[in-house]
This record gives C-alpha cells, structure tokens and sequence, in this order.
C-alpha cells in the first residue's frame, strides 16, 4: 500500500498519457496496466480546431487520481500558475513539479524546482517534484516537506533505464517520503531494478506509449513493477564473486 | 468585439458577452475546461456573471496527454 | 507456450530444488513460482540414515516435468550414469548436462558438454545442455540435436546476474531451439533482463532457495519472466542518447 | 553376507537374499529409489529375483535438491 | 595546453595531498605524476603540539600551483572564510569550492555551491566549484562565471569510477569552461575514461595516496590522463554490435 | 618483461596491422606504438597485379617478433597449413591461432582451436591461441601447452570493449603462461583496463587502424598499456559504497 | 594574559604583547601560517603590531594534506 | 604450357620452366614470397631446381595486413 500525501495507492505504477498511437491503445494500455495515478499535461485549447477530441472522452474519471505536470514551465512562477490552472478543473489530486532547466536533455532546473516545490506547498497542493538524481537537493526538497521525491533514471524518453544506481540507493535510503523513480525507464527490468533498489513506485510513460504494442507493454510493466517490489521485500542473495553450488557436495557417485 | 483568446487576436459576434457565452460559442469538445480571464482563474459559477469587455485577454485551458 | 522436444509448458521458469531452508518453505515456493519444471540432483542415500526424509515427499510427482541434473560428473561418461540412474526411476522427462570444469567457478567444461550431449541423444534423452556463453559451442551443440541450450548469465549462485547480454543474445538469435539462460540470475530485473534478450526460459534455484523469504521471491520470479517475456513481445523503444518529452510542445501557455 | 554398498563395506544379516530383501531391510524413507547391481542398473520388477553373493556391490540412488 | 582562469598547465592531472603514508612517499608521488596543481584543506593548527611537521615542508612551493579546498564548510559564508585565510597565505592561486551535504556520501551541496561560487567571484577568485553531475546545475555555475566546473564521478574516496558516463558527456558538451572530472577516480582506466569523454582535467587523490604504492600509481595516473586525452584527440572507433574483421576476406587461400 | 616461450619483449602491446589508411600512416602508428611484436595475416598474391605493394617494405623486418595469425581458416588443418606457409617464410616466430566459427560474430570456433593448437605445438611452434573468454576453454589450451592464451575482450573489431571482466579476471587467476587480451579493445581506458584487471598484454588492431588519427591512438594505447600495468602492480585502491574523505575531520575552523 | 586561541581558552606570559610576540613563542613548524585576529585575518607586516588585550579570540591556521 | 596459379589456369610462356623462371616472370613486389608447388611447400634453395610440369598447381603466398 502505497501512501503519498492523504492518498493511498494499490499500484506502485504511476502511468503518463502522452503520445500513445491513438485514445483506444491509450485507454486499454492504461487499464492493463491497472494504475491508480495518471499523469498529464495543461495546454491551451486550439480555438481553430474547438472540436478536436480529447483522451480525458476515454477515462473514467472517478476510478483514477490525477497528477498534472508543469511540462512546459521554466520558471517557479510558471510552474505555479499551470499548477492553479490544473486545480482549477477540480479534478486533480496533486502536482508533477516539471521544471526543464535543458531542452537537449529535458533534466530538471534544480533551483527553479526547489522554488516551485516551496511556493506550491504554501498554497497547500500536494506536491511531486520532478528531480535529478542529486542526493542532497533530494534531501532538500524532503526539508521542504514535498508529499514525494521523483529521481529520474536517466533522461526522459531516453529509455537508458538505471544510469546510476547508487544515487537512487542513497536517496531511497536517506528519504522518509516515498520516492519514484521518474523517467528514463524503457523496459520491465529497469521498471523492476528500480523497485529493487528500494522505490515505492514508478512514474513512466514512453516505454509504454512508444512500444511496438503499448498494451501488451503496460501488462508488463505493471507485472515488472510487482516483482521488483516483492524482490525488495523478499531480500535478494548477496552478489559473489566465487560460484556456489545448488546441488550438495556429499553423496557424490564418483 | 475585439478580444485575445490563447495568444491570439479574434472578433467575436456582439451577441457574446460573457465568459460562457463565448464558449458555447466555441463548443469545445474536451470535457474538462479551465478558464483564465485577464490572469485571473475563475470558477465554473462564475462563467456567466464575467462580462467581456474590448481588449479583455482569455486563456481556455485543457489536459493533454503528458508524462 | 514453451515447447522443448515433446514437451510443452506454461511457465517459461525452471525452478532448482537445492538449498531450501526446509521442505515446507520449498514446497509452498514451487507453488508459488508456477512452474511446470523442477531440476534435481542425484545422489546415494545415507544406509547409515535411511530414514532421512526427502523432498520429493512434499512434491506432488504428477504436476511437474522433471529435469535432473548430472552435477557431481567431471566426465561424458560420468554424466550419461546419472542420466541413466534418473532414467531408471521411471519419474524423469529430460536431463540437464551438468559437467563442472572448474571447482572454484563451477563453469561447465565444453569438449565433456559436447560429447555429453552427443552420446546422451544417441540413448534417446531429451538433452537441454548446460553451458557458458561461449557463442560457437552453443552452436555446436544445437547442431548435434540438443533440444535447448542453457547458457549460463554468470557463475552458479554467484548472483552476478547477466554480465554478457551482447553473447545470449547471438545465442538467442542463432538458435532454432528454445534458448534457457541457466545460473547466475540473482534478482528478478536479471530474469525479467533475460526474457526481454529473447530468452525461451530462465532457470535459477540460488535467487529463489537463498532469499530472505523464498516463497516471496518465487512469486517475485514468476511475475519477472513474464513481464519481460511481454516486453519482448511488445518490443521495447529504442535507447537514445537525447532527450524526447512526453508532454506535447505546442499549445504552451508561456 | 560381506558386500558393498554406496561405497562401504558391509554384513548383512544371512537372512537378506535379494535386493528386495536388502530394501526392504533398511526401509528407506525416499519415495524414489534407484538400484545399481555390479554397475548394471536394475528394474524395479528384477528387485526380488536378484540374489546377492559375497563381494557384490550395490549403489542405492535417490534425488535430492539440486538445481 | 590547459587554461583556467589565468592560469595555464601542462599537467591535466590534479592531485590532492590526503592521506599519504608519510611525507616522503607524497613528494616521490607528487614528483612522478608531474602534476602542475596541488589541492590542500586549511585548519587550525595544534597549539599543543606546534613542532607537528607540515607536508609542505617537503614541496618546492615555486613549482606548482596551489589550489586549496573549503573542505569542512557546511554553507557559503564558511566557505567563503576559508578561502580567504587560504588567500591570506600568499601561496594560493585558486579556490576549490567544497561544501559538503551529506556527511555519508559527501556529496555536496547544490545551494550552498552556487552560493559560495557566486561570493567568491564578486571577490575575484579564480573559482573551481566541486559539484555533482547535475548537468543543469553545472551550467548555472558556469552562467555564475566560475572558471571550471568540477563534477564527481563518484563519491569522494569511494573508487566507483564513472558511474555516469551520460551527464558527464552532457556537462562537458555544455560547457566553454574546463571541466574537471573531480573525487571518485579508483583506477587508471577511471582517468583514461574520463579524458576520453572530452574532460579537461581530472582530480584525485585517494587513488594515488591509498594505492598499495602511491608512488607507482602516481606514475600510472600521470600516463592515464595522456593516454585518455590523445585517445579523445585522435577520435576512437565507433562501438558496434556486429564484429568487423581486421585481416582481408580477398586472397583467401581455401 | 613479458616472456612467451623462448621470446621475451618491453612492450606489453601487440598490434595488428589491418585496415590502416595507407602503409606511411602504419609505420608512423607501429613506431609511435613501440610494440615489439607485429600480427599479419597470410594471402595469395594477386598474379594480374605482382606490383601491388606490400606493407612490410615499410617494415624494418629486425626490429620486430612476428605473429602470423591463421585467419580464413575454419578448420585446424587449414590453420595448421597456413601457420606453415608463414613459417616458410623464415621470418616468423609465433603463430596465432585464429579459427572463426561464426562469420557475423567472428568468435572462435573452440573445438578447432583446442585441435589446431595440439597440432601446431606438436610440430614445434610458438603458439597463441585466440580464443573466447570461457574459463575451462582456456585451462584446456594451457594444458595443452598454449604458450600464451588470448581470450577476446569482445567481438573483433567491434570496439566493445571488456564486457566479462569477470571471466577474464579468472583465467587470469587460472593461468600460469601469460594472457594476451585479444579483439574488442575500443579505446586506451579498454586497454588499461585489462592491464589493471592483470592481464600480460594487449593485441588490438582496429582501435588504432580505424581511429581519426591512427598515429595518435597508437602512441595513447601504449601509455594506457602501462598505466594499466603501473596500476596492476601498485594495487588499486577497494572500491567502496561509502565515501570517504580526503580532507582530514580534525582541526576544523567550524 | 587570558585569550583564546584555536578554540582554546590559554593564559600567555605577560611578555607576549603582540601576535608576532605569540607567533615567536609557539614556534610554529610549519612552513605557512595564517592568523585571524577577532575574525579579522592579519597581514603578515601587521603581526608586530597587533597588540594584545584580554579576551582576544586568535586562529592560527595552516595548511594540510586534502583533496 | 598450362598450370594453375593461385586457383587460376594461366598459360606460362615456354621458357618458363623452373619456379624460379615464374618468380622472375612475375616480378612481385612483395619482399617476401612464400611458394607452394602441388601441395608441397618449397625452400628457397630449390626454386631453380623444381622443374614445373603441365598440370602443376603453384601457390605464391604473401603477407598481408592482419590482427
């Protein structure tokens, strides 16, 4: 059971919903998936096109707890203007703090997001910041009294899984809030290793949105997810550098 | 009138005078609407009591997929 | 559906019987793991305690298919012994050639494998070979009619996990025969890695019987092969070096 | 009778005449049981025809937990 | 050639002067790794014992640039303390900027780093900040003025190497300052990957002085950093998945 | 000093001479190298063009140890043909056994390496067999009497690099004639790297033949060769998941 | 006379009236030594001329081996 | 007269008659050569004397680049 905030979650998968091949594959991938979270992004309507579908005509909005990003913000102020855009609605639960610092590899501002972190929890939102895997701004953004930590694995939409365990491992170990892995995840093992290492959950969106088949991908995603974290539970073998036989040494015929 | 809706600059009919009335003019099909009158979010009950005037600035504000 | 020579199975996991804290732990993990394969060694029984139990008491004899292996033979001929002594218990379906070069690595010593292998199809065996990643001998031994290969992802019991995914997987792409990665597997990222390489099955014992809770591990097993036997078949995105968002880039509010 | 077995010298008791007779002596707990006569492995049905003589060697096999 | 601030060195080997076994082992050290910059921490001295020898005893103060660290401070103004007495001794050329956040992992800490870059430019330092790889934070030091950008490669004294080679390439591409690869380095390969990736420098000390002979692997840094720096000049092969032979295929004699 | 059989060398580095720009390029990047020992491969020459010229006119023949490989052949008697051929040549010295078993991946064919080496030895040759990195493979060509062994790092050519240090640091471990890391070698931190792991040598070919600037890799391989060396012999220093400081933690100002 | 320095509370002999006074009197080994006087680091040509009085805080600070 | 030569029939002119008169022919650049004739590897010393026959196969074997 999964707590973040004043929710409780019984998947520790949170799913985004961009640039999924069309609404149906979306809307099944997400129910294979069996998420309680959904992430997305705030836009202007196109006044050109007012009739233009939208995903939301697909998802049951009662069964879910939305986490809108500020994708889009370069500033703490504008991050909190998306963020009162998004409560606007009245559908959203909590905030993605997502402030890019670099359009080349879409990694966080670290000042920009420790700002946006402080201003939005003044006005009471449950907040999610969007980090690097740097260790001590982790531990700043807990001081701050953000509801979870999100590290990410490696850039978004880059699919290079895991590129330094040893952060998340401190950052898992140092945090009394929960922390998910956020972006760079591109397939069920780094879904799992994440979990292994320790992490309440996983935030991902194009492992699945740009698989070959993103529904089939979501069932394995979410079934990665449980074995990483049963993993965890379990206590994984120590890693040797000697071998150590399974079959027993005595009894031997010859 | 002259109005500027999501960074653009239209003319609406004079028959719309009010928040609601331009998007019943608009019909957006998404069913989630947030609306940002000259940088001020109002709320739904508030659609219909904000009269625009010349000049008046609107964002109409939708989720979009995004991770 | 896993197919090796006449036989077909359910679960792509093969489950090892060695080193189990007890019987009962045993018995409700090979529950857990849903496998349809138990691998075994064979050994002399203590006349001088004929009375110590065994732990195929708690296995119902009717549900699996039984792998034994030939663990203990440094030689061919050693191993086709204890493929005939398990032939004999009128209980076995195939025989893993196990035939340890190295005390210290416990790594399988390729010329005895090979001829193994050849003189067990000659009896009429269902062979599944156990091997190094060495990608020339895995082919040879395909080409003398083993009916699955199983290379090895790192030493036995070491929980090394894979360290040459570049080798199985030109064994994988190579073989006509059903690919099993055997030994090494330390934590189910490491089963979920080997199924999205491609794999046909994981066979592991150590990760399982040496957890801190096994029973919890063999459910965290069986849910990490099929996460990554779906995300190979959904077909993962590819790894980039650049960043690509999630969230769309027009309809920006700023 | 002195003979061989799982590699130690033993004497059975004179009453023991077969490998049935030796199975059944030690009641093995193992629900599988493998039987080696002069390196030559038996069938379960050949158990009480086969007589024993000094100097045989037997080799009792089981499974165990192996991976 | 390498050029920080006003500065110019031959040397792209920085090497710090902790925990050597004895004075004379540092000098032999220091001599064979030909190293133009020494790194040094400022403390109060034992009044109790004022005849302790000093490690500079043994160094010609004349042959070498002297780069000392803020190492024990916790914020900015500490920081800021230091290097000033540092700068009060007359010998001292530049600043490492060393603030430490977490005293497990010795990572350092974001905030206080800018902080502290920033008063000490506005004091006319030459500013070398020790940071994480956070490549946004990076480019902020830079925009700051700092004169190099000194990211780990892992935590200070652990020997983990590159952990990241991705944000290091990142910070590196980025930047028009040096980049030293700083705290970290374990071995020779370390040193060489670190210039192959395009560093300007590297700093270490752990490596050299807790080596079995210090001496020795002085010797091998110095030709490590060379042999990574001409591997990154002369621009190395591209890594490939299908092997390429180097003997022709025409002329074959079967 | 690097011994093998009756030959005894300075440099540790064997280099290639395939693929390299032109024949001017080559003798600057051997001699820029210092190896002390030349691999080629044996061809028909071409009777519709005797003018062709031939690299070893650039060659001073008494400078070097030759190591004719055995390449195009794919069975131990054409290997054993060839490394004939070479030696009629009467400037040869050692062979290289170098059986492809597998035409995409170009790894060795083991069986008709073991049979090929066994030939060759009984016939008196000097003989370093390139093998892969399996463990048990490699004591078999020493029991044999291999005079060296050389397992690959990685596919030849493919600029991988050392992808199972693991299996190399056990024949190292194994072995008490030298181990020559062959094939794979990307860049001089791949070099160093198996010199740290305690490997005698190094062939490499394509590393420096393909390179930008082939002279310049030539010269950094050979520093990133003794570096490795150098930090072997100096004993690197545990790598740790704990930091460690370099600073001392007393007389602190703070 | 009673000041602190490095931390420590120390009664000097009344002949120590200036920082150089203090200096000569320690005999410091080391090669560089840099003096913060009521967190106001000196220059050297000002030790001599630095009295003096009780309660004065003075750090004495060198440089060590680091990274 | 009609032989093979590294896997070709070519048709030497008469004079030719030794290895020797072939190696000269040809004129190879390569310093070094290394001669097999019908399946026997020549020395040095006997390219004059190995008389070739109608039918003869002739490798002319070289070094070339490898690693």
């Amino acid at each position: 059971m999964l707590k973040i905030g004043k929710y409780t979650f019984n998947s520790r998968l949170f799913l985004g919903t961009g640039k999924f091949p069309n609404f149906d594959i979306q809307k099944e991938a997400v129910l294979q998936s069996e998420t309680d979270v959904l992430t997305f992004a705030v836009r202007r309507m196109d006044i050109f096109d007012p009739q233009q579908p939208n995903f939301l005509e697909k998802i049951d909005l009662k069964r879910y707890k939305f986490l809108p990003n500020t994708a889009g913000a370069k500033t703490a102020e504008e991050a909190v203007r998306i963020a009162k855009l998004a409560d606007a609605s009245g559908i959203c639960h909590m905030v993605k703090v997502e402030i890019i610092g670099c359009d080349k590899t879409l990694l966080p501002d670290p000042v920009e997001t420790l700002k946006a972190t402080e201003m939005l929890l003044a006005e009471g939102f449950t907040v999610l910041p969007y980090t690097s895997d740097d260790v001590v701004l982790a531990r700043k953004l807990e001081e701050l009294g953000a509801h979870a930590i999100m590290p990410g694995a490696s850039p978004i939409g880059s699919g290079q899984g895991i590129i330094n365990p040893l952060n998340l491992h401190y950052i898992i170990e140092q945090s009394s809030v929960p922390v998910i892995v956020d972006a760079g995840i591109g397939s069920p093992k780094d879904a799992s290793y994440a979990m292994e290492l320790g992490a309440d959950g996983v935030l991902l969106n194009t492992a699945v949105s740009g698989a070959g088949c993103p529904v089939k991908m979501a069932e394995a995603m979410k079934l990665a997810v449980k074995s990483g974290r049963l993993g965890y539970e379990a206590g994984r073998i120590p890693k040797k550098t000697i071998a150590t036989a399974s079959s027993p040494a005595d009894g031997l015929l010859v | 009138m002259e109005i500027r809706i999501n960074g653009n600059d239209v003319t609406i009919p004079e028959n719309l005078t009010t928040i609601q009335d331009v998007i019943n003019h608009y019909q957006f099909k998404s069913p989630i609407i947030i609306v940002e009158h000259n940088d001020h979010i109002l709320k739904k009950e508030d659609y219909d009591q904000t009269k625009l005037k010349p000049g008046d600035h609107i964002e109409f504000v939708q989720f979009v997929g995004g991770g």
